[in-house]
């Protein structure tokens, strides 16, 4: 029944050329909404179209694109991550601790360098997503209510660290091993800030996974027909694991570009970005099913919901409207895509017929 | 570009949904458009990274200058340095940074002082000994924090008062409602109640009052409408008011000053004290400032 | 065209397209009033398709439908049961989180009052339905609970507690025991004589010769024949469906001659029921299996020949007994290891269990196949990888010529060689089929018939299962049949005959038992 | 495979009397649960465990759980409701508006009855359900998603309603049709709060349609296999919409409670009220997948995190911790209970076989 759009969300697959551009065309759907909300907040705000402005855009939607990009491989396994907020926010505090307190090893006090803290931020938030796998994958949870658990561990935990206190001047002391950790948000490469390029690694990474090695591929299959995929001999629990790991990696990633362009850590933050997050994965066309949707998607989407908050901003638009045409937004995107499809169901029949490969 | 053309200023504020933070907002807004400028308005939830991104929108924005009410003293320091570097002046109100120079001007109610003031104010309305609880804001938000720390300097020097419960309420009322009917329930003792600002010490006023006890004294922080007739009607005790619209105008006209004659005419550091309000004189206050 | 009064019910020009086939063309069907009408015809010939469009869960392309004589259309099941069109549908539907009482009444339940289920009176009518087929089940057991059987009782009993003026059978017998079978006959009669109209789909040709009063035949969506009771053979069904018998020019060579690969012992494994799936008991399964042999498994649904070869496939995890083979010690308790080891399984439902409906044919062929290196292991090599699926496509003459097409557009014997390159990408030493050919029709499953006794020259050892006699008779050089889950008897293709490995895969007592557990106790 | 949870889940079916006695012992888990928390608050917290502070407890727990039962249903179908903490924050503000600001109907101002203000915010509500129930079962959307974007409408719609205000002194002049709005939250009935009337009420009458309605066993059918369902003629979208529309129904009597209660109407009241409610129909036994569940293990969960929640802040532990323990909580019991059904999954056939009845 989903033959449609799963040959949508990957036109590249389809025989004729007319067809295939018909469907890249049809694809582009997501691109095109983006399109529309660039060129309506340029015409009506004079300063979104400029370079500058487009760096901070860029910037802005970093956060959430990097979120949705490990939040799609949870998805595309058929889960969901609620906890990637909570886990951003306990990985700022502890780079925060870490730097602020330092480490104490029998006894004596060690304030490490910068590459030490954003390690063990890693290790740790490593270890909530092997959780989150463990829980959903060996134990059998429902991936909402293991999220949703993680959720407030990590959040209280997070408020534990500092006994709900903000570490404050992560920048640190000159000419000591631990300055610079406000390069990871702050600095430029290229006049293009570094979370951008954060994003565009991140990006990079994941779009390989996804498309060209074995992990992607049973990411795809465990996604798309679990009990197929095990039988095939994929360890799905395995790909669920790494996937969550991945997820609360790129949280990690998240937590720590925050702290370092706050310059401080405060343990409440990334509430509710989890919620965005999913809808720019939802919103890049990956079904919540599992299976079907890509990392390139989820890129757009985020793109879609950081120009409209931005562009709303710069509207001028109150905060209460922003909240309803947010909502509108998507809903609205996700029922398009599903009249869409469905009108598609009678149409790609006889689109597939007019590719002359595609008989058999 | 030269000074003038640049007619926007953005007031940002921690949130649209709390009386003080609105009028706060409002009066910023009007003493602006009665400047001349243009303004836009915008909350951030207390959360220093939409800060940060609002921050960012301003300067996208090219606005003149940016009225901020901020997220939080230790993490707002950068994106009030960035706007800085960017040519945008920024004036803090109500909130405090921990950092000197990088604003224009910190116009900062002074939070220990009203603490301590309505703290003093509890006290004396107190019997002599007795048990106390208190609520607390979100106890990541610097706020709650200073207030906490006023109230306690005060509160603990007194020996016949004793703390019996502390919890957090997040600023809510309907939280406080809850949470002060089961304190209620394990501390019947309690004959006080210091709530970190009016919404939660209206909430424990109802819950108070659903409980049908009387004779426990609630004191507030805010000095919200709400709080003042409450005061009035006799369910709470008092109050400490934060000349919210007294700030906010003087920091948009401070801003209007810098951006006239590059100057504000003022140190940076510029302490506005809060009043207490009681039912003694609840009548000249009214909507965050002293009408007589 | 004057009204028939012995015409209850017509469809007329028939056409249903589904993506990449005709599944019905023109299609014109009567049903006659107060009989048993039959409709037969091979796996997809489109009898499930018409079927549905008669109880209105779907809607045809275009043609007519006319209810004694006036035209109606149906656009859900409730309003065809409104018409008194009432269905058995093939695929067994039943809600597994309710009770058999729910079951049978769910959608149109009995009301006390104007808003309340009389759960009384429910019970009582879901009871006598029950014993009107002879079964006694407490109408209180989660249908999750029941055997496949049982599940196909429930539903024979819904259409009956409901009463209609057309009842549709989709191949009810499929799941049943002989007994609840011939209970059903007995309904079936009696609802005749009452005045129901019947129609009736099987495979089992004895049962529609003794049943049946009116028959049509459909292929591949197009009718090719009708008749009436008295013009009606064995030889004419036979004829009619298929077509064509070149199936039969295959000659399996006899066994022995090659090397023991493998050996079972006293596999046995208990029973268990889920709300998805029913696992039968196996007792005490032993035999051998040679290099280059092909093994046939018949049996009856139920027999366990699934169980069987999931076991050997490592898809069970608690099976007991012993296995005698090159790579493994015991048998095989993952999946990973029995396909380490060489034993590749191609399941028996692909849709559920075989294919990734989202990827392409060449990810669907090439998935998780083994790692050679390092390498391998961490990123695909599109181009190594393309060649050797483009290999075994042209191998196993698979009908598609761009392999990025998603799967779900071929045929369902394409599919079905989809799934057998897949276990061959992985070097098979034992190679299991459960149903190769369920759903494939004539022409490709000749194919896939050339290609196993091609892969068994090769040396390759074949344990396949199947249903269907004529298949086992061609495909196998030796059978095994299963019946309630144990060997009940062997036939080299020598010895093979229809009529003896119908007799053995049936089961000698009646089997009125309500929770497939009990079976096994 | 999830026959034993399932059996568990309405222990009524299974027929022999011993095994009976087994599996109700095994069902009352979460009762099992809830006690031991009683007890141990009981032990720890003196007050605790008096008339006096139950009376207050199941006040607030009146909140989680009317929440809890509207969401089953959803559940039940398969479905998830995230709206119905904005929903519950829109019905506060509608009452309020009506309350303070009046209706005009043709120019002229109405001051109508706290009758006609409920009244009128139970349509409003009931809008909402029915545009969630139409997303999801009509137009195709996932619930997570419809719901999603109803959330921040909802939201959005309750902040526009009084521009961020919160509407005062709901308790009116005495003397007037709008007098005794705080009745709703405040008054007791046979020293019983209304609020728990009002949980009752709705308890039993939830419990009522899910087990002696055709309504509530379509319900269940849905949710078991909705294909088969729709097979057997039930409207499948229909039993959605409506189960929706009781969530949301739920949810605006959850609002009107609250605003009672505080005698004013604030547009921020039910955030994250959503969490509890489906964490609580998960503890209660229900599945995210649907069609296995109850409202009387719903109204057991909504108690369990209520006395989880108010023991904690008896026994004076900091929010931190009450976060940490309450992910814990939601976690272990989950786990518990999926490692527990796959332990019986074992033992149940031995347990059938013992009894009697079960063989025919
Ligand atoms: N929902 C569907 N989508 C696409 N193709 C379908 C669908 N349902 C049936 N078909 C195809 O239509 C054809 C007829 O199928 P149908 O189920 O009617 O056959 P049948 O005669 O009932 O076979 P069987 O004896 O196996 O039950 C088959 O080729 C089948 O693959
Ligand atoms: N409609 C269905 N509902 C539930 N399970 C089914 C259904 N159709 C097939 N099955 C599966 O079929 C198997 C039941 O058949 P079993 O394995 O007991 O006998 P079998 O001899 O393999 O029969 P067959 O292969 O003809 O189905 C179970 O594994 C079950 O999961
Ligand atoms: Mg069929
Ligand atoms: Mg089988």
């Amino acid at each position: 029944m989903n033959t449609i759009a799963q040959t949508l969300s990957r036109p590249d697959r389809l025989a004729g050329s007319s067809a295939r551009a018909i469907l890249i065309l049809l694809r582009a759907r997501a691109f095109l909404v983006l399109f529309l909300l660039l060129l309506f907040f340029s015409w009506m705000a004079p300063a979104f179209l400029t370079a500058n402005n487009f760096s901070i855009l860029a910037k802005h939607v970093a956060i959430s694109a990097i979120l949705a990009i490990g939040m799609t491989f949870v998805v595309l396994t058929g889960g969901i991550d609620l906890s990637v907020g909570s886990v951003a926010g306990l990985g700022g505090m502890i780079a925060g601790y870490i730097l602020t307190q330092g480490i104490s090893i029998g006894g004596t006090k060690h304030l490490p360098s910068v590459f030490v803290a954003v390690l063990v931020t890693f290790a740790f938030c490593l270890l909530i997503g092997a959780l989150n796998g463990w829980l959903v994958a060996r134990v059998g949870v429902a991936p909402f209510i293991a999220t949703l658990g993680t959720l407030y561990i990590a959040r209280g935990a997070a408020l534990l660290l500092s006994n709900g206190k903000t570490f404050p001047n992560l920048a640190g002391v000159p000419n000591e091993p631990r300055t610079g950790f406000s390069t990871i948000g702050q600095s430029f490469f290229l006049h293009v800030p570094t979370p951008v390029w954060i994003m565009a690694a991140v990006f990079a990474f994941a779009a390989f996974v996804a498309a060209k090695t074995p992990f992607g591929r049973h990411v795809y299959a465990v996604g798309g027909n679990e009990r197929a995929a095990r039988l095939a001999g994929i360890r799905a629990p395995r790909v669920k694991v790494l996937s969550y790991i991945f997820s609360s990696l790129c949280a990690a990633c998240v937590g720590l570009i925050i702290a370092s362009q706050l310059e401080a850590a405060h343990p409440a933050t990334g509430e509710t970005f989890e919620l965005n997050a999913i809808a720019a994965v939802v919103l890049g066309g990956t079904s919540l099913m599992g299976g079907r949707g890509s990392v390139l998607g989820s890129l757009i989407g985020a793109f879609v919901i950081g120009v409209l908050a931005d562009g709303l901003v710069m509207l001028g638009v109150s905060e209460f409207w922003q909240m309803v045409i947010k909502g509108l937004v998507i809903v609205l995107a996700v029922a398009v895509d599903q009249l869409q499809s469905r009108l598609q169901t009678k149409f790609l029949p006889l689109l597939l017929r007019s590719s002359p490969q595609a008989g058999a | 570009r030269s000074v003038d053309e640049r007619r926007l200023i953005f007031i940002i504020v921690p949130s649209q949904d709390n009386p003080f933070f609105k009028s706060e907002a409002d009066a910023a807004s009007e003493e602006a458009q009665r400047l001349g400028y243009a303004t836009r308005t915008e909350a951030h939830d207390d959360d220093a990274y939409r800060q940060d991104n609002l921050i960012d929108a301003a300067i996208a924005s090219n606005a003149a200058a940016i009225v901020l009410d901020n997220a939080g003293a230790d993490s707002s320091v950068s994106a009030v340095r960035r706007a800085t570097q960017k040519g945008i002046p920024v004036f803090l109100i109500d909130r405090e940074i921990e950092a000197s120079g990088v604003a224009k001007a910190q116009i900062i109610a002074d939070n220990n002082q009203g603490a301590r003031l309505v703290a003093a104010e509890f006290v004396r309305s107190m019997p002599n000994t007795g048990d106390y609880a208190e609520l607390l804001g979100r106890e990541s938000d610097t706020n709650a924090q200073i207030r906490t720390k006023g109230f306690h300097a005060v509160l603990d020097i007194d020996a016949g008062l004793k703390l019996v419960s502390a919890q957090s309420a997040n600023w809510s009322q309907a939280e406080a409602f809850q949470k002060t009917e089961t304190m209620l329930q394990a501390h019947p003792s309690i004959t006080g109640i210091i709530a970190g600002n009016d919404t939660m010490a209206l909430g424990a006023a109802a819950a108070v009052k659903s409980a049908g006890m009387k004779n426990i004294r609630i004191v507030g922080f805010d000095g919200s409408p709400d709080a003042i007739a409450g005061i009035l009607a006799g369910e709470m005790q008092a109050t400490s008011l934060q000349p919210a619209v007294f700030i906010a105008r003087l920091a948009v006209n401070e801003a209007d000053r810098y951006l006239k004659t590059g100057s504000t005419g003022a140190v940076e550091r510029q302490i506005v004290l809060c009043y207490l309000v009681t039912k003694q004189n609840a009548k000249d206050y009214g909507n965050f400032e002293k009408l007589r | 065209m004057s009204v028939n009064e012995d015409i209850i019910l017509e469809a007329r020009g028939i056409y249903k397209r589904y993506p990449g086939n005709m599944a019905l063309d023109n299609v014109s069907f009567r049903v006659h009033r107060n009989a048993v009408n039959v409709l037969i015809g091979e796996n997809g010939a489109g009898k499930s398709t018409l079927m549905r469009i008669l109880a209105g869960v779907e809607q045809p392309d275009s043609g007519a439908i006319r209810l004694d004589g006036a035209a109606i259309t149906m656009r859900s099941p409730r309003e065809a049961s409104a018409n008194g069109i009432s269905i058995v549908h093939q695929e067994l539907s039943v809600m597994p989180n309710l009770d058999i009482s729910e079951n049978i009444f769910a959608g149109r339940e009995i009301l006390k009052g104007r808003a309340f289920v009389d759960r009384s009176a429910e019970d009582a009518r879901a009871t006598s339905a029950l014993k009107r087929l002879h079964t006694l089940m407490p109408v209180k057991t989660p249908t999750g609970q029941l055997s496949l059987g049982s599940r196909q009782v429930v539903e024979l009993a819904r259409v009956l507690a409901h009463g209609a003026r057309i009842l549709i059978l989709d191949e009810p017998t499929s799941a049943l025991s002989i007994a609840e079978a011939e209970s059903l006959f007995e309904v079936i009669e009696e609802l005749k004589r009452s005045g129901v109209s019947i129609i009736y789909i099987s495979h089992r040709l004895h049962e529609l010769l003794h049943l049946g009063d009116y028959f049509t035949v459909l292929r591949s969506g197009l009718v090719v024949g009708e008749a009436v009771r008295e013009d009606v053979s064995r030889q004419w069904i036979v004829e009619k469906m298929s077509g064509r018998a070149e199936v039969r020019d295959l000659v399996p060579r006899s066994t022995g001659s090659g090397a023991k690969v493998l050996r079972v012992s006293h596999l046995s494994l208990p029973a268990s029921a889920g709300e998805d799936a029913v696992q039968a008991a196996l007792h005490d399964v032993s035999f051998e299996l040679h290099a280059g042999e092909v093994l046939g498994i018949y049996g009856l649904l139920g027999a366990g020949r699934t169980e069987l070869v999931e076991t050997l496939a490592g898809c069970r995890g608690s099976a007991d007994g012993s296995l005698e083979y090159e790579g493994l010690h015991t048998l095989p308790q993952s999946v990973n290891e029995a396909i380490t080891a060489g034993i590749v399984l191609v399941p028996e439902d692909r849709q559920r269990d075989g294919l990734i409906p989202e990827l392409s044919i060449r990810e669907n062929i090439a998935l998780a196949t083994r790692p050679q290196s390092l390498w391998t292991r961490l990123f695909v090599r599109r181009g190594e990888e393309t060649a050797r699926v483009r290999e075994l496509v042209a191998a196993l003459n698979i009908a598609a010529k761009d392999l990025e097409l998603p799967v779900a557009a071929l045929s369902g014997g394409n599919q079905q060689k989809v799934l057998l390159a897949r276990c061959l990408l992985r070097s098979p030493v034992v190679l299991l089929l459960d149903e190769p050919t369920r759903g494939v029709d004539v022409g490709a499953k000749a194919e896939i018939y050339r290609i196993l006794r091609k892969l068994a020259s090769e040396g390759l050892s074949i344990l396949f299962t199947s249903s269907e006699i004529e298949e086992t008779r061609t495909l196998a050089d030796r059978v095994l049949v299963l019946c309630q889950g144990r060997v009940a008897a062997e036939f080299r293709h020598t010895e093979l005959n229809d009529g003896a490995l119908f007799a053995a895969a049936s089961p000698r007592v009646s089997q009125q038992v309500v929770l497939q557990t009990e079976t096994a106790a």
